[in-house]
């Protein structure tokens, strides 16, 4: 079993009102360092092995994203010991 | 419902004021002052910039979207000028009520156990709901136990979720206010539609007595009982003393 | 990056424009030159485009619509086409705006965005006109219900209507869904809004008063919404920017509510003496049109504009379709005031610019001037096009395919299952799928909504004085013969609201057809303005405005044309309004006002049951609709009756099935003649009644004095749909064969 | 300036019907390799320089998530070239 997981975030010139939500809040809230924030999706994937990472890019790309408005990543996590998250740099693959 | 009514248009109960929070995108806040009003008492309005509780009797934190409930229901607004004077005032043993939105701000906020999430079917849904009553709290004095009540629910976040120790430890406590009955709205955990905390003076509800207060516009008169309950508790313990 | 200026286009008069690109025709670029006497700089050619696209400019409609124009004078018309949204007096003082907008396209490609950022586009033209938004509706249309597209567009359409709607706080009182072949790729997503204020507040979209200052509020202006500007900015100066900008834009609905409450504000302490939201085109459709419908000119000054993305060119600020933004026009000594009105509600707000009478507006960027027009050529002399039109030749087979040649059923077994069949269609089932996730509550005015035949909104708590809103269009009967298609529209949305015992005032339209370059559909729009302006004009009733949505086609496979209207009624005391359910008393009697005929070309029967479209609509007789309206009104002041119901799409079976599920009280029916005919025609000018035997028999004298046939049916009660000659149907047979259809076909919602 | 990203999941015992909405929606479409899938939120935060670490760390454990039913990570990004995600392996706190 392997974790894939992929992020979609709005598309950089598409408004984001959530990430506007939470920045007024920050900013209400006094956090003056915080400049600037998106709010996205992430979904983490358990995939059986091999994984089709074809497929998994048209899954991403039809049902978890929207093309229109949204940009995705895919990482396909190699599989590691149950339950750990893996530490290694994800091969990333981008839409 | 079968709980007597007190008069409204008492001077007694017209005294007793009770403060109704508006957040930016709260929605229901006016058909709270409307109901209070309706039970005899005076709606008071409260602003969430301001740390002014104009000395009310009691709070409702109405429902709505407050912030866009972009992040989390309720999340936002936890933190806004207004919410450090209710708990304050909550602390002190000033009756809040919490409706849908509201409540999930009494939940953000750590004055009622658990948390409300997305519906377990993924969408808004707005049905009238049978509710059993199941605590007496300063919000439900008015009703007999166990009394079976119709008031519409309305909630995409309305998912009440907890820990099995929470959930356990407020069913043994007696602080399950309200249940849904004949059928489940959003998938909350053991049908709870609604919880108090241990003095009955703090309580969050997910349906919306506010929106049962008129034969004309509701699906019954039910909810009125909410806002009478509190009106004559706060009037026998003499109104004024509170915040 | 260079920047294409007045001046540099008076100098380079060669210099090539992709104006074909931006969808401008040859002769519309060259009238552009020839108002401007040199050629446009490529912000002007910006401005002009979407100005002149036939969204903005109505260029294939408006020869049309002057029909609207040219009905007789309604005293309770306030305001009439022409501005953001029609006004109505409807007594007492208070003044109600209401319109329809279509989000067909957007919906399509991003269902839940484009539907709710449909929402937050005609709350804002309400917005617009002073009044506070109090609810909304929304018909909807889509493909076949079991196609796969459909299931990708219609929950996101219906989750975007609520999302926004339910998260601005306006209560969805009613609206429609409906299912055909045609809409497969099309859907028809309109969204209609109605908002109520007292005479004194209404406001117009005008910038008066040279020295007044010009301020943009609401969300910042982004890079999104924006269809040509990008070509224009890459391909022509600046190639190196992303040539497709997206079309699609993400709604903040709680950006929209503060923006609402904030206008409420600012209006109640009067401080703007014009407005105009952002829409379709917009700042270049905002500024030309306030300029040019109040002193003449104004200048811009662009950089004052709050940008998103600092790497905006000045084509795509001014062809911006960013949401949740309005202009108002301030008096000077006025302006502090306002901004600390937006400064409470935490809108961000900019002065961009100022009135003048220069008759020009000009716009200035990074220093430079890159627009001088008259903004009234930008904004109301585009180029008006006859188009040519003609009956499609299918048409009269279509009309000569006569249902009479279809099988119909003949055993009372046969007749049964007919009834339950065609109340599990989707057209026809229970539509609490779609309407439980719309608020219907908030704001405690709701009187009636979803199931009834109207929306009823109490307007004021201390009078009791309310309205009555339905929407009603039918597709089929318009293929079969636009005209009649387009009178049984307003006649069935008249009756709807009639049955609620209001009397019907006004009405709008949101016209959705194919390409206008099509002479059939063409004709097929002529036709229908024709049948709606005949119909108002026999009904008394003004059009109030109104929206044209055209190209929803797929290749050269034309929707149906479907024109949807909705009415407005008003009700002197809202307590006394009538409800379609049997059974809130007992001992009730039935009974049908209206005659009926064998109707069953474009019903529901033939095309359930036989897949079948051809004959003629029902035929339309507007006197009869009056009639029927004048003995409802009666009836429900008098107190005659416990329910009443239209009769429509799908005929008694339908109107019987819901009148019995609604409390779950059965009835005992026995028709005149051939039951077949009594349950599935779909003859207009009827309506469903109940009362005791008192209140029929007054209604019965009623009837005799009006005209309107009035024939006894039976009586309410029991637990099952018993009508003569028919298999008695239990009510929880017919209640699962109503209540299953939709979540069978979106997922159930009943939690696990 | 440094980009944060803050990665919020429901804690494993409670319910996610988003991520099960999803599998259903794979499984109806055939795709058969995916066996579980759960939605998280991803908040990408633009700080300024110097990031104060503790701070980020508030801010997710008191407005990002709810950790009465929430889960979250903070990944600090090291200043990267402007516009470009950074490809190197986050500096990973775990809540
Ligand atoms: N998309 C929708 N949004 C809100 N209400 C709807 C929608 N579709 C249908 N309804 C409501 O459901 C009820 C039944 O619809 P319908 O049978 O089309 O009514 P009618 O035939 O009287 O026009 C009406 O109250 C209508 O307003
Ligand atoms: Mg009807």
């Amino acid at each position: 079993m392997t974790r894939v997981v992929v992020e979609v975030m709005l598309k950089p010139e598409i408004s984001d009102p959530q990430g506007q939500a939470v920045l007024g809040a920050l900013t209400r809230l006094g956090h003056r360092g915080v400049q600037g924030v998106r709010q996205g999706k992430r979904f983490e994937l358990e995939v059986s092995d091999p994984v089709d990472e074809l497929a998994i890019q048209q899954i991403a790309d039809t049902l978890l994203a929207n093309p229109v408005i949204e940009d995705f990543t895919v990482q396909v996590h190699p599989p590691a010991p149950a339950n750990a998250r893996s530490p290694l740099p994800p091969d990333r693959l981008t839409s | 419902m079968t709980a007597a009514v007190p008069r409204p248009g008492s001077d007694d109960l017209a005294q007793v004021r009770v403060g109704i929070v508006t957040f930016p995108g709260s929605l229901d806040d006016g058909d709270a002052a409307r109901a209070v009003r309706l039970a005899g008492g005076s709606p008071v309005a409260l602003w969430h910039g301001t740390h002014d509780l104009d000395s009310v009797d009691a709070v409702i934190l109405p429902g709505g979207f407050s912030y866009g409930d972009y992040l989390r229901a309720g999340a936002i607004a936890s933190f806004s000028p207004i919410m450090r004077e209710v708990i304050d005032a909550a602390k002190r043993g000033v009756p809040v009520l919490g409706i849908c939105n509201g409540f999930q701000v009494l939940c953000e906020s750590g004055l009622l156990p658990g948390a409300l999430t997305r519906n377990a079917h993924l969408h808004f849904r707005n049905r009238d709901q049978r509710l059993r009553i199941a605590a007496r709290t300063a919000w439900t004095g008015d009703f007999a136990e166990g009394v079976e009540i119709v008031v519409p629910v309305k909630n995409g976040e309305g998912r009440y979720v907890g820990t099995v120790e929470t959930l356990d430890a407020v069913e043994a406590e007696g602080r399950v206010l309200a249940r849904y009955v004949g059928g489940n709205p959003n998938g909350s955990a053991r049908d709870i539609a609604g919880v108090t905390d241990p003095t009955g003076r703090i309580v969050g509800l997910m349906p919306h007595p506010e929106h049962a207060v008129e034969e004309l516009t509701g699906p019954s008169t039910d909810g009125l009982g909410f806002f009478t309950s509190i009106l004559v508790s706060i009037s026998r313990a003499g109104a004024g003393t509170a915040a | 990056m260079k920047i294409d200026t007045v001046q540099a286009a008076a100098q380079t008069p060669n210099h090539e424009q992709p104006y074909a690109a931006l969808g401008l025709a040859s002769g519309e670029y060259h009238c552009i030159r020839d108002i401007l006497g040199r050629r446009p700089t490529s912000a002007e050619l910006a401005m002009y485009s979407v100005m002149w696209s036939e969204h903005c400019s109505y260029k294939s409609s408006k020869v049309h619509l002057r029909q609207f124009g040219d009905l007789p004078n309604s005293e309770r018309l306030m305001v009439g086409i022409g501005e953001n949204a029609g006004v109505v007096d409807i007594g007492d003082g208070y003044a109600v705006t209401f319109k329809a907008e279509s989000h067909n396209h957007p919906s399509y490609v991003e269902p839940y965005q484009g539907a709710a950022t449909g929402v937050g586009g005609i709350v804002r033209d309400i917005l617009t006109m002073g009044a506070r938004p109090i609810a909304v509706m929304d018909p909807l249309r889509f493909g076949p219900a079991d196609a796969a597209d459909t299931a990708r567009v219609l929950p996101g359409v219906v989750a975007g209507v609520g999302g926004y709607g339910n998260c601005l706080g306006l209560p969805n009182i009613g609206g429609e869904l409906a299912f055909d072949d045609c809409y497969a790729g099309n859907p028809l997503v309109n969204v209609l809004c109605v908002g109520v204020m007292r005479h004194e507040d209404i406001k117009l979209a005008r910038a008066p008063g040279p020295g007044n200052a010009v301020i943009i509020f609401g969300s910042r202006t982004g890079p999104d919404g924006i269809g040509g500007a990008s070509i224009l900015a890459s391909e022509s100066f600046d190639d190196a920017k992303p040539t497709k900008r997206p079309s699609v834009q993400v709604g903040d609905p709680f950006t929209e509510k503060l923006l609402i409450e904030c206008c409420l504000e600012i209006f109640a302490a009067d401080l703007v003496v014009g407005i105009q939201d952002f829409g379709a085109a917009g700042l270049s459709c905002a500024t030309t049109e306030l300029a040019s419908a109040g002193a003449g000119g104004m200048h811009v000054v662009l950089d004052e504009v709050p940008l998103r993305d600092q790497t905006m060119t000045c084509e795509e600020i001014l062809m911006s379709e960013s949401q949740e933004r309005m202009c108002a026009i301030v008096e000077p000594d006025k302006v502090d005031a306002f901004l600390a009105i937006c400064t409470k509600w935490e809108v961000l707000a900019a002065v961009i610019g100022t009135v003048n009478d220069s008759g020009r507006l000009t716009v200035e960027w990074r220093g430079e001037q890159i627009v001088d027009v008259p903004p009234r050529t930008v904004a109301h002399d585009g180029p008006v096009y006859e188009r040519p039109l003609a009956r499609p030749l299918d048409q009269d087979d279509l009309q000569a395919d006569d249902p009479d040649r279809l099988a119909r059923p003949e055993s009372a077994d046969e007749l049964r299952d007919t009834l339950l069949r065609m109340m599990s269609h989707p057209n026809l089932a229970d539509k609490s799928w779609v309407t439980e996730q719309y608020d219907s509550y908030v704001r405690g005015n709701t009187v009636l909504s979803q199931p009834e035949d109207a929306g009823v909104l109490r307007i004021d708590e201390q009078s009791h004085r309310g309205i009555a809103l339905s929407t009603d269009g039918n597709g089929r009967y318009g293929r079969l013969d636009p005209y009649a298609g387009a009178q049984l529209a307003v006649a069935e949305a008249y009756r709807n609201v009639a049955v609620t015992g209001a009397t019907p005032i006004a009405i709008t339209d949101c016209l959705n057809f194919g390409s206008p370059e099509e002479p059939g559909v063409m004709w097929q729009f002529s036709q229908a303005i024709h049948g709606i302006a005949d119909a108002c004009r026999e009904l008394g009733l003004p059009v109030t405005g109104g929206n044209v949505s055209f190209y929803n086609q797929t290749g050269d496979v034309a929707i149906h044309p479907t024109p949807v209207i909705g009415v407005l009624g008003v009700l002197d005391d809202v307590r006394l309004r009538l409800r379609h359910g049997f059974g809130r008393v007992p001992g009730e009697e039935i009974a049908l006002l209206g005659e009926t005929r064998a109707e069953f070309g474009g019903s529901q029967w033939a095309g359930i049951v036989h897949g079948h479209l051809g004959g003629l609509p029902p035929s339309v007789d507007l006197a009869a609709e009056a009639r029927l309206a004048t003995v409802l009104r009666r009836a429900a002041e008098q107190g005659w009756l416990t329910a009443a119901h239209d009769v429509s799409d799908g005929g008694l079976a339908a109107t019987l099935t819901e009148s019995v599920l609604c409390y779950g009280v059965g009835a005992e029916i026995s028709l005149d003649g051939d039951p077949f005919v009594g349950l599935f025609s779909e003859s207009a000018g009827r309506a469903l009644v109940a009362g005791t035997a008192a209140g029929l028999a007054a209604l019965e004298v009623a009837c005799a004095e009006v005209g309107v046939p009035m024939t006894r049916l039976g009586r309410a009660g029991g637990d099952e749909l018993a009508i003569d000659g028919v298999t008695p149907i239990p009510l929880v047979d017919l209640r699962t064969a109503w209540t299953d259809a939709l979540p069978r076909l979106f997922g159930a919602v009943t939690p696990p």
